[in-house]
């Protein structure tokens, strides 16, 4: 019976199973280099040490937050609420710093806020049935509302109590012009550590992987036994938290914040996911993809602006670098499909 | 036998859908050590009471007790801790992961460093070897193996529990000869190591075989718990449908080959049709009024070559004429309009249009045909919903209910209603009978014989060679995506014909 | 006799309750309540010699209606392909850009807005392609279009807020926007007769069914004949379509774009009305009723927001409490409370009954 | 191509300069830019124009470092906020780049930071506020009511212009509500609708409107409501379409907000980089309008905008 079974099942050809998905990843990696190299090869600043250190350093927010969503859109859901998290939590946070609250405790503060804001999210799509677009949709409103109502001030932080540790940059080379220094500060570190989490989380984890199950179909992954409440809440508490983070990290960088900081936000973090390969619908994807998705990203503004593109073309060109980015990956994955 | 001490008694269980009484007050009680059979008709509420006891449905009423503790289980994961393990009729796994995660998934082999994915793979190698899917790489994306052998998948997982009661919904629909005997002897196994088995089956051969107890339910009420031995097989078909085995109707004889008279054109006639990777250029005739078997084992690409037929995949060789004209079949629509449809052996993901309502994917295809603009007049559809929910015998007969609600095999009846609302003429079946009862099934097996009497082409695709045999004038064998051989269908074949020439004959078309 | 009927009563009872337009309804109703309280004549309404028609805080609500309905009528087709179309907002800035701007180029006023409609069915055009012939995701493809829409508009008017209030013969648009007919908005009656038309579009030919199908199951619906590349384009030139008579809306009020402002955050709208009126994101049974009514009420909560006198700061945060508490109350396990309730306690009396 | 040469055509011995800029938005903004970039082209200078979205200071730092980092000759910021530019002026300050800010004044904290300004270009929001609440002082001496339309929520320009008006308002002039439009002419619409009804009773005199894109809107509220000339409306920005709405009565009053200083902004670069002495702080003058001055700047065709 058994050599029956086996005359029939072929062993699949060798190296497929690995790529397919793997491929829009892959293609995310060559499109940057080749958008550094152009950026170089025209206008000679983009393999400069202080270029690299600022892409890094002032884009360790984004990278946190691409990390934060990558979650959720595994699950084939979104969590639109992280741009009005990092603003209430920078209020509330620079509030309290200036009221004379120590920064260690006003940071671990900023991070409950935004486990608060994760866990009404996680409550309203697990007990309520709300769809996790239109709930992060409330709970971004209510961020946002509230983050205002505290206080339309821009606020900065007092001298003696800030986050200046997780600004403060270390420089590994330093040259006389600073153009040419290479250096990173605590908050890329943190960066480092959330994209490593990230991996482990989603790929070492059961957690991690019940995330992707959850994205291939929700209704199976409840059939076969999978704890898919539990993850959802560990989803939205997670990305909510990140969030959180992100609103540490950018505020001790540039030492102020406002309610209006991170608008618009939530849908750089979604490009850089889905720049990055992950499928909005679920299922596929990786946080590595999403971290040089969001470095992509970051490089689109500074191109347009050195290709000297008029104003109001601008967005425009942005909207058509994406989606020569996306067309080329369907393409790439056409052709990885067909193989 | 009684001096067990049952490990789950379900008493007096009754749940109810807007609409309808699916249970009532329905019994169960498994032993350890013990093949327990739930039967009954389609939607007689066999799946229902499984989903009960796992608690993806909440009772109205009743009680249950696993291993004497009362339980009401609040999901599929409580049922999994309390020792019970699953396989739910429609297969229910991620398309989005690799067989081997998908054995695993929420058990994998965890290391120092979260989850060691050498070790998992390797445990899910083994998992699967005991299912006969030695030579599947655990790496292989799950939407790349056939329906079929994810069902296997699904039950290797069922393996990874340590259960203490295993329920099998319908794992054998899918499988041929061989599998069902390999999955029999791991549920000997099983059952010898003292785990409650609950299995659900419409094969009376199967049952027979392998069940100790069964438990009959009718219409969603409890009717009788009996032992196999004792009981009967017109015995048990009479508790099953409510009337003696001799009222159902039954074909008897093989059928007799169609002449084809010489000179007849055929209705499709097809030359070199193949796609690279999923299957070799064949070539093929169908006639008017002929029933063309396919044959083979799972993976053979009987399938993808009725797919092909119907242009739900693009050909990358090969000519196609159908009445006698050239055509260029590239996607259902043009299939459909030329005639030709195709019932697929994939009812949840490329078959039912879940939310709709039946009448609705009845007439859905029928519709795309006729274009968006081209309503069908209400009259007339009221016609066509009502003839074929009484031909193919639909339960329950209310047209205004989601599909979803259907029970497996009443989804099946609905999905050859929407194809014969198109009055096709060519018409390709892919395991039409999959999960339909012993009673309906007979039904199928007639209406295709009668379609064919009035002059439609008919392809079968079934794993069950008896019926193939049974039904068709020609039977075309496949084997690893060549067709091997053609057989003319007459009173010396029989199963052990096939069974023969797809071990002696290789792919060139040579004895092996 | 009277059992049945009182059963049959309850029966509809519970129907009533399961269903969303029902809680969106009463939303509304609720909503009307607390700005009456608030400002006494809220209901009254008045003739307005100066513009022809009725006038009062519901008029201007349902005014300000119009442009929602509108999208939420091409949103609710694109989500129920399961898609999404997050350019209606950028699309209304392009048609009222276009409008604007050919107007105040001396373009006739009617052709001024056939070139607008054309510009937003182009676009929903485009978005049509990118998803089905090139299967992009709808998601990031609208999302796009939505950045490059405020582009082009920016392109179209040079990057000014054109103004054409002082062009000569713009009446007929300012009328779409402003004007009466029988004393009712024009605007909110043209919208109305349109959901309506796209309503028997639906359902009196196969084309809801088919949207329909396509959203649940793309695959078996192409299985069944359905070519669902061509129903994915048809719902986003439609959207497109209606979200350019939406932008002539927005822009006709005043008769001036703001190519920043005008339809900024409507497709967050538009969503909320679509789901409000209880079509799932995930795709499949749409309403088009329900959707109206959801447009209404997002309307409604911009009119209790001024009425409120709601500060500039809180009002994000009211607007979050409204939708939740809308969602909330459409939430099946709020529904089944009782019913729930009653089960665990029949069950267990019963596990009483067997214990004793 | 690395080494001293900058970013853009330092090739062709002309300096260039960083615009760190908010972006076309219409109005006053698209003036104020357009005239920025027409001016230091015509003074011979290369400029590299940055935009933001959704007023987003982030993507402002992420330009602003990636000028130092080009080594640009200088860098005018037209901040969308006043503070949290602390770091990003300290590595221009290393960089040795001089810093002009335009428009919107930076407050900064840090010494080294501090340095790197060399002087600030604009008109004042506050004056123009002040400009509006003495209109309606002097128009009703005995009192009115009426209402404030308010630009986005948390806007330094909001709450300059809001503090403004507060310093100055005499005591008599009741605020019924403030509301924000969003600095939208169709948002003011629907609102001034709004209240315009809820305080019939309170018979509403004025409308401040914080810029003049809200301050139309108001006005055909206003008009559709039949109080046309009974309720003034004061806006800020002073575009042509507000002046033209003042010659027609639709507006009482409008504060000119003056975009137009990019002449004195390429002027103060190059003396700067000519090693003159620029001013720290450059104000810009503006004008206020009556009906008849704004019919003679419409007539003499003066306004750029
Ligand atoms: N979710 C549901 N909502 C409404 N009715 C349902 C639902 N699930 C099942 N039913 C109804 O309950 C009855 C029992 O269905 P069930 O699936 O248990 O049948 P079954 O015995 O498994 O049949 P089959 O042999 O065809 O699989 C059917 O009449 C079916 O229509
Ligand atoms: N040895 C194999 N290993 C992995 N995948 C296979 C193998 N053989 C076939 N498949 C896949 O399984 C499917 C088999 O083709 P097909 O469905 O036509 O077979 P079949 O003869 O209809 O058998 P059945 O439907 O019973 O599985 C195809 O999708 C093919 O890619
Ligand atoms: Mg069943
Ligand atoms: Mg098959």
């Amino acid at each position: 019976m058994t050599t029956a079974t086996a005359n029939k099942v072929k062993a699949p050809k060798k190296g497929f199973k690995l790529d397919r998905q793997m491929i829009p990843t892959l293609a995310a990696v060559v499109i940057f280099l080749l958008m550094i190299i152009m950026g170089q090869a025209l206008f000679g600043t983009y393999i400069r040490l202080g270029f690299i250190s600022s892409l890094f350093i002032d884009h360790a927010y984004l990278i946190i937050l691409a990390v934060a969503m990558t979650l959720p859109i595994l699950t084939g859901g979104i969590d639109l609420s992280v741009g009005a998290i990092v603003a209430i939590t920078a209020v509330v946070g620079l509030k309290l710093a200036n009221a004379g609250v120590p920064a260690i405790l006003v940071m671990v503060i900023m991070l409950l806020i935004g486990a608060v804001f994760g866990l009404l999210a996680g409550t309203l799509i697990e007990e309520f049935n709300m769809q996790p677009f239109i709930a992060t949709l409330s709970t971004m409103f209510l961020a946002r509302g509230i983050a205002s109502i505290i206080s339309t001030d821009s606020l900065t932080f007092p001298e003696n109590n800030n986050f200046d540790f997780i600004a403060n940059e270390i420089k590994i080379i330093d040259n006389p012009k600073i153009s040419n220094d290479l250096s990173f500060n605590i908050g890329v570190v943190i960066a480092l550590i959330v994209v490593i989490y990230g991996y482990i989380f989603l790929h070492h984890t059961r957690t991690g992987r019940t995330i992707y199950a959850i994205g291939g179909s929700r209704s199976s992954a409840e059939l076969m036994g999978l704890p898919v409440k539990r993850t959802q809440y560990t989803i939205y508490l997670t990305s909510a938290i990140l969030a959180a983070l992100a609103s540490i990290v950018y505020t001790a960088n540039i030492g102020s914040a406002k309610n209006t900081v991170g608008v618009g936000w939530e849908l750089d973090a979604v490009a850089s996911v889905v720049i990055g390969g992950t499928i909005i619908t679920g299922g596929f994807g990786y946080v590595l993809g999403s971290v040089l998705g969001a470095l992509v990203r970051s490089i689109l503004d500074p191109l347009t602006s050195d290709f000297g593109v008029p104003a109001e073309w601008t967005t425009i060109v942005v909207g058509l670098m994406i989606l020569v980015f996306v067309v080329l990956q369907r393409a790439v994955m056409a052709v990885g499909e067909k193989k | 036998m009684t001096d067990k001490t049952p490990i789950v008694v379900m008493k007096g269980i009754t749940i109810e859908f807007p609409g309808v009484k699916a249970l009532d007050g329905v019994d169960l009680t498994l032993y350890p050590g013990e093949v327990h059979a739930l039967m009954g008709e389609n939607g007689a509420g066999k799946s229902t009471m499984i989903k009960a006891l796992t608690g993806v449905y909440k009772i109205n009423s009743g009680s249950i007790t696993v291993e004497g503790k009362p339980q009401s289980f609040n999901g599929t994961l409580d049922a999994q801790n309390a020792g019970i393990a699953t396989v739910y009729q429609e297969v229910n796994l991620c398309t989005n992961l690799s067989v081997g995660e998908n054995v695993m998934l929420g058990h994998e082999k965890r290391g120092p460093f979260g989850i060691d994915w050498k070790k998992t793979h390797e445990a899910a190698k083994t998992y699967l070897a005991q299912m006969g899917l030695e030579n599947i790489d655990p790496h292989t994306p799950l939407s790349s193996i056939s329906i079929a052998m994810q069902q296997l998948v699904a039950i290797a997982r069922a393996m990874v529990i340590n259960a203490k009661v295993l329920i099998l919904d319908e794992p054998t629909s899918s499988l041929d000869a061989n599998e069902v005997q390999d999955l029999f002897k791991i549920m000997r196994k099983v059952r010898d190591s003292g785990v409650a088995i609950l299995f659900v089956s419409h094969f009376l051969d199967q049952i027979y075989e392998i069940t100790d107890r069964l438990t009959i339910l009718r219409n969603g009420k409890f009717i009788k718990e009996v032992m196999t031995k004792d009981t009967p097989r017109d015995e048990l078909i009479g508790m099953m449908i409510g009337k003696s085995a001799a009222e159902l109707s039954q074909i008897g004889a093989k059928k007799s080959r169609r002449e084809i008279k010489s000179g007849e054109k055929p209705l499709a006639e097809v030359k070199g049709l193949g796609k690279k990777g999923t299957i070799n250029p064949v070539d093929l005739d169908i006639y008017k009024g002929e029933v063309v078997g396919f044959a083979g084992l799972l993976g053979s690409g009987r399938t993808e070559l009725g797919r092909l037929l119907f242009g739900a995949d693009k050909p990358d060789s090969g000519t196609y004429e159908f009445n006698g004209k050239q055509v260029n079949i590239s996607d259902p629509y043009t299939a459909l309009k030329n005639k030709i449809a195709y019932s697929t052996e994939n009812r949840r993901d490329e078959g039912i249009i879940g939310d709709l309502t039946v009448r609705q994917n009845i007439l859905i295809a029928l519709q795309a045909t006729r274009g968006m603009f081209n309503p069908i007049p209400k009259k007339e559809a009221d016609a066509i919903v009502d003839k074929y929910m009484e031909e193919l015998n639909v339960r329950p007969r209310d047209p205004d209910r989601p599909i979803k609600n259907l029970s497996g095999g009443n989804q099946q009846k609905v999905l050859i209603g929407r194809w014969l609302a198109t009055h096709p003429e060519l018409l390709i079946l892919d395991e039409p009978t999959r999960g339909i009862d012993i009673g309906a099934k007979a039904e199928i097996q007639q209406v295709v014989l009668d379609l064919a009497a009035k002059g439609m082409g008919v392809v079968f695709i079934s794993s069950e060679l008896e019926e193939v045999v049974r039904l068709s004038d020609d039977i075309e064998v496949l084997k690893d995506r060549h067709k091997i051989a053609e057989i003319e269908n007459d009173d010396t074949v029989s199963q052990a014909t096939i069974v023969e020439t797809i071990a002696n004959t290789n792919v060139n078309g040579k004895e092996a | 006799m009277a059992e049945k009927a009182k059963e049959e009563g309850n029966a509809l009872v519970k129907k009533l309750l399961s269903n969303n337009l029902t809680w969106s309804i009463v939303a509304f109703i609720l909503l009307v309540v607390i700005c009456t309280i608030f400002q006494h004549d809220f209901l009254a309404l008045s003739w307005n010699d100066n513009t022809g028609g009725l006038a009062g805080p519901l008029i201007t609500m349902l005014q300000e209606s119009a442009r929602y309905l509108m999208i939420a009528t091409g949103m609710t087709l694109v989500i129920s392909t399961a898609g999404i179309d997050l350019s209606v907002g950028s699309v209304m800035a392009v048609a009222g850009a276009a409008a604007m701007q050919s107007l105040s180029n001396g373009v006739n006023v009617w052709v001024s807005i056939l070139i607008a409609l054309l510009v937003g069915l182009a676009i929903g055009c485009v978005n049509g392609a990118l998803v089905s012939l090139l299967g992009l995701q709808p998601f990031i493809t609208t999302l796009i279009m939505m950045l490059a829409g405020r582009g082009i508009a920016k392109v179209i008017t040079s990057g000014e807020n054109t103004d054409a209030s002082a062009v000569a013969g713009n009446e007929p648009l300012k009328w779409f926007a402003n004007g009466f007919i029988l004393g009712i908005p024009a605007n909110f009656v043209i919208a109305v007769v349109i959901v309506i038309l796209v309503g028997l579009l639906c359902r009196k030919t196969a084309m809801g069914m088919m949207i329909e199908a396509v959203g649940i199951n793309q695959e078996a619906s192409r299985m069944t004949g359905i070519k669902p590349k061509k129903i994915l384009f048809l719902v986003y030139a439609v959207s497109g379509f209606l979200a350019a008579i939406a932008g002539l809306f927005a822009t006709a009020s005043v008769m001036r774009v703001d190519v920043v402002k005008t339809g900024q955050d409507l497709e967050m709208y538009a969503i909320l009305a679509v789901v409000i009126g209880g079509t799932s994101l995930l795709g499949g049974k749409f309403s088009l009723a329900g959707s109206a009514v959801g447009a209404v009420i997002i309307a409604m909560i911009r009119k209790t927001i001024i009425t409120l006198g709601i500060n500039a700061e809180a009002t994000p945060a009211f607007f979050a409490v409204v939708v939740i508490v809308i969602c909330v109350m459409q939430a099946p396990k709020i529904h089944n409370l009782g019913a729930e309730m009653k089960r665990k306690r029949a069950l267990k009396a019963q596990a009483k009954a067997v214990a004793a | 191509a690395c080494g001293s040469s900058s970013a853009g055509g330092s090739n062709d011995g002309k300096k260039t300069v960083g615009f760190v800029a908010v972006g076309p938005e219409g109005g006053f903004r698209t003036a104020n830019e357009n005239d920025i970039k027409s001016a230091f082209k015509d003074a011979g200078f290369d400029l590299v124009y940055s935009p933001t979205q959704n007023n987003d200071q982030q993507k402002q730092i992420q330009a602003f470092n990636k000028f130092v980092n080009d080594e640009v000759d200088a860098i005018i910021l037209s901040s969308t906020e006043d503070s949290g530019w602390d770091d990003s002026l300290k590595k221009a300050a290393e960089a040795e780049i001089p810093v002009f800010t335009v428009d919107r004044n930076v407050s900064v904290k840090d010494a080294d930071a501090k340095k790197a300004i060399v002087s600030h270009i604009g008109p004042s929001n506050e004056w123009a506020g002040q400009q509006a609440a003495e209109f309606v002082n002097k128009n009703f001496p005995d009192g009115a009511n009426g209402f404030i339309l308010e630009g986005p929520a948390g806007l330094s320009v909001v709450k300059d212009r809001g503090t403004g008006w507060s310093d100055k308002v005499a005591s008599n002039i009741k605020v019924l509500e403030s509301q924000s439009a969003n600095w939208s002419t169709d948002e003011a619409k629907t609102v001034t609708a709004g209240l315009l009804d809820k305080y019939k009773s309170e018979n509403p005199q004025f409308i401040f409107a914080q810029n003049d894109e809200m301050g139309l809107g108001a006005a055909q509220a206003v008009d559709a409501a039949g109080l046309k000339g009974k309720v003034k409306i004061i806006t800020i920005d002073g575009t042509k379409n507000a002046l033209q709405a003042l010659v027609d009565g639709d507006l009482s009053y409008v504060i000119e907000y003056n975009p137009i200083f990019g002449k004195e902004t390429a002027q103060a670069v190059k003396d700067y980089l000519d090693g003159k002495k620029v001013e720290k702080d450059i104000q810009i003058e503006s004008k206020t309008f009556d009906a008849a001055s704004a019919k003679e700047a419409l007539d003499n065709n003066s306004r750029a905008y």
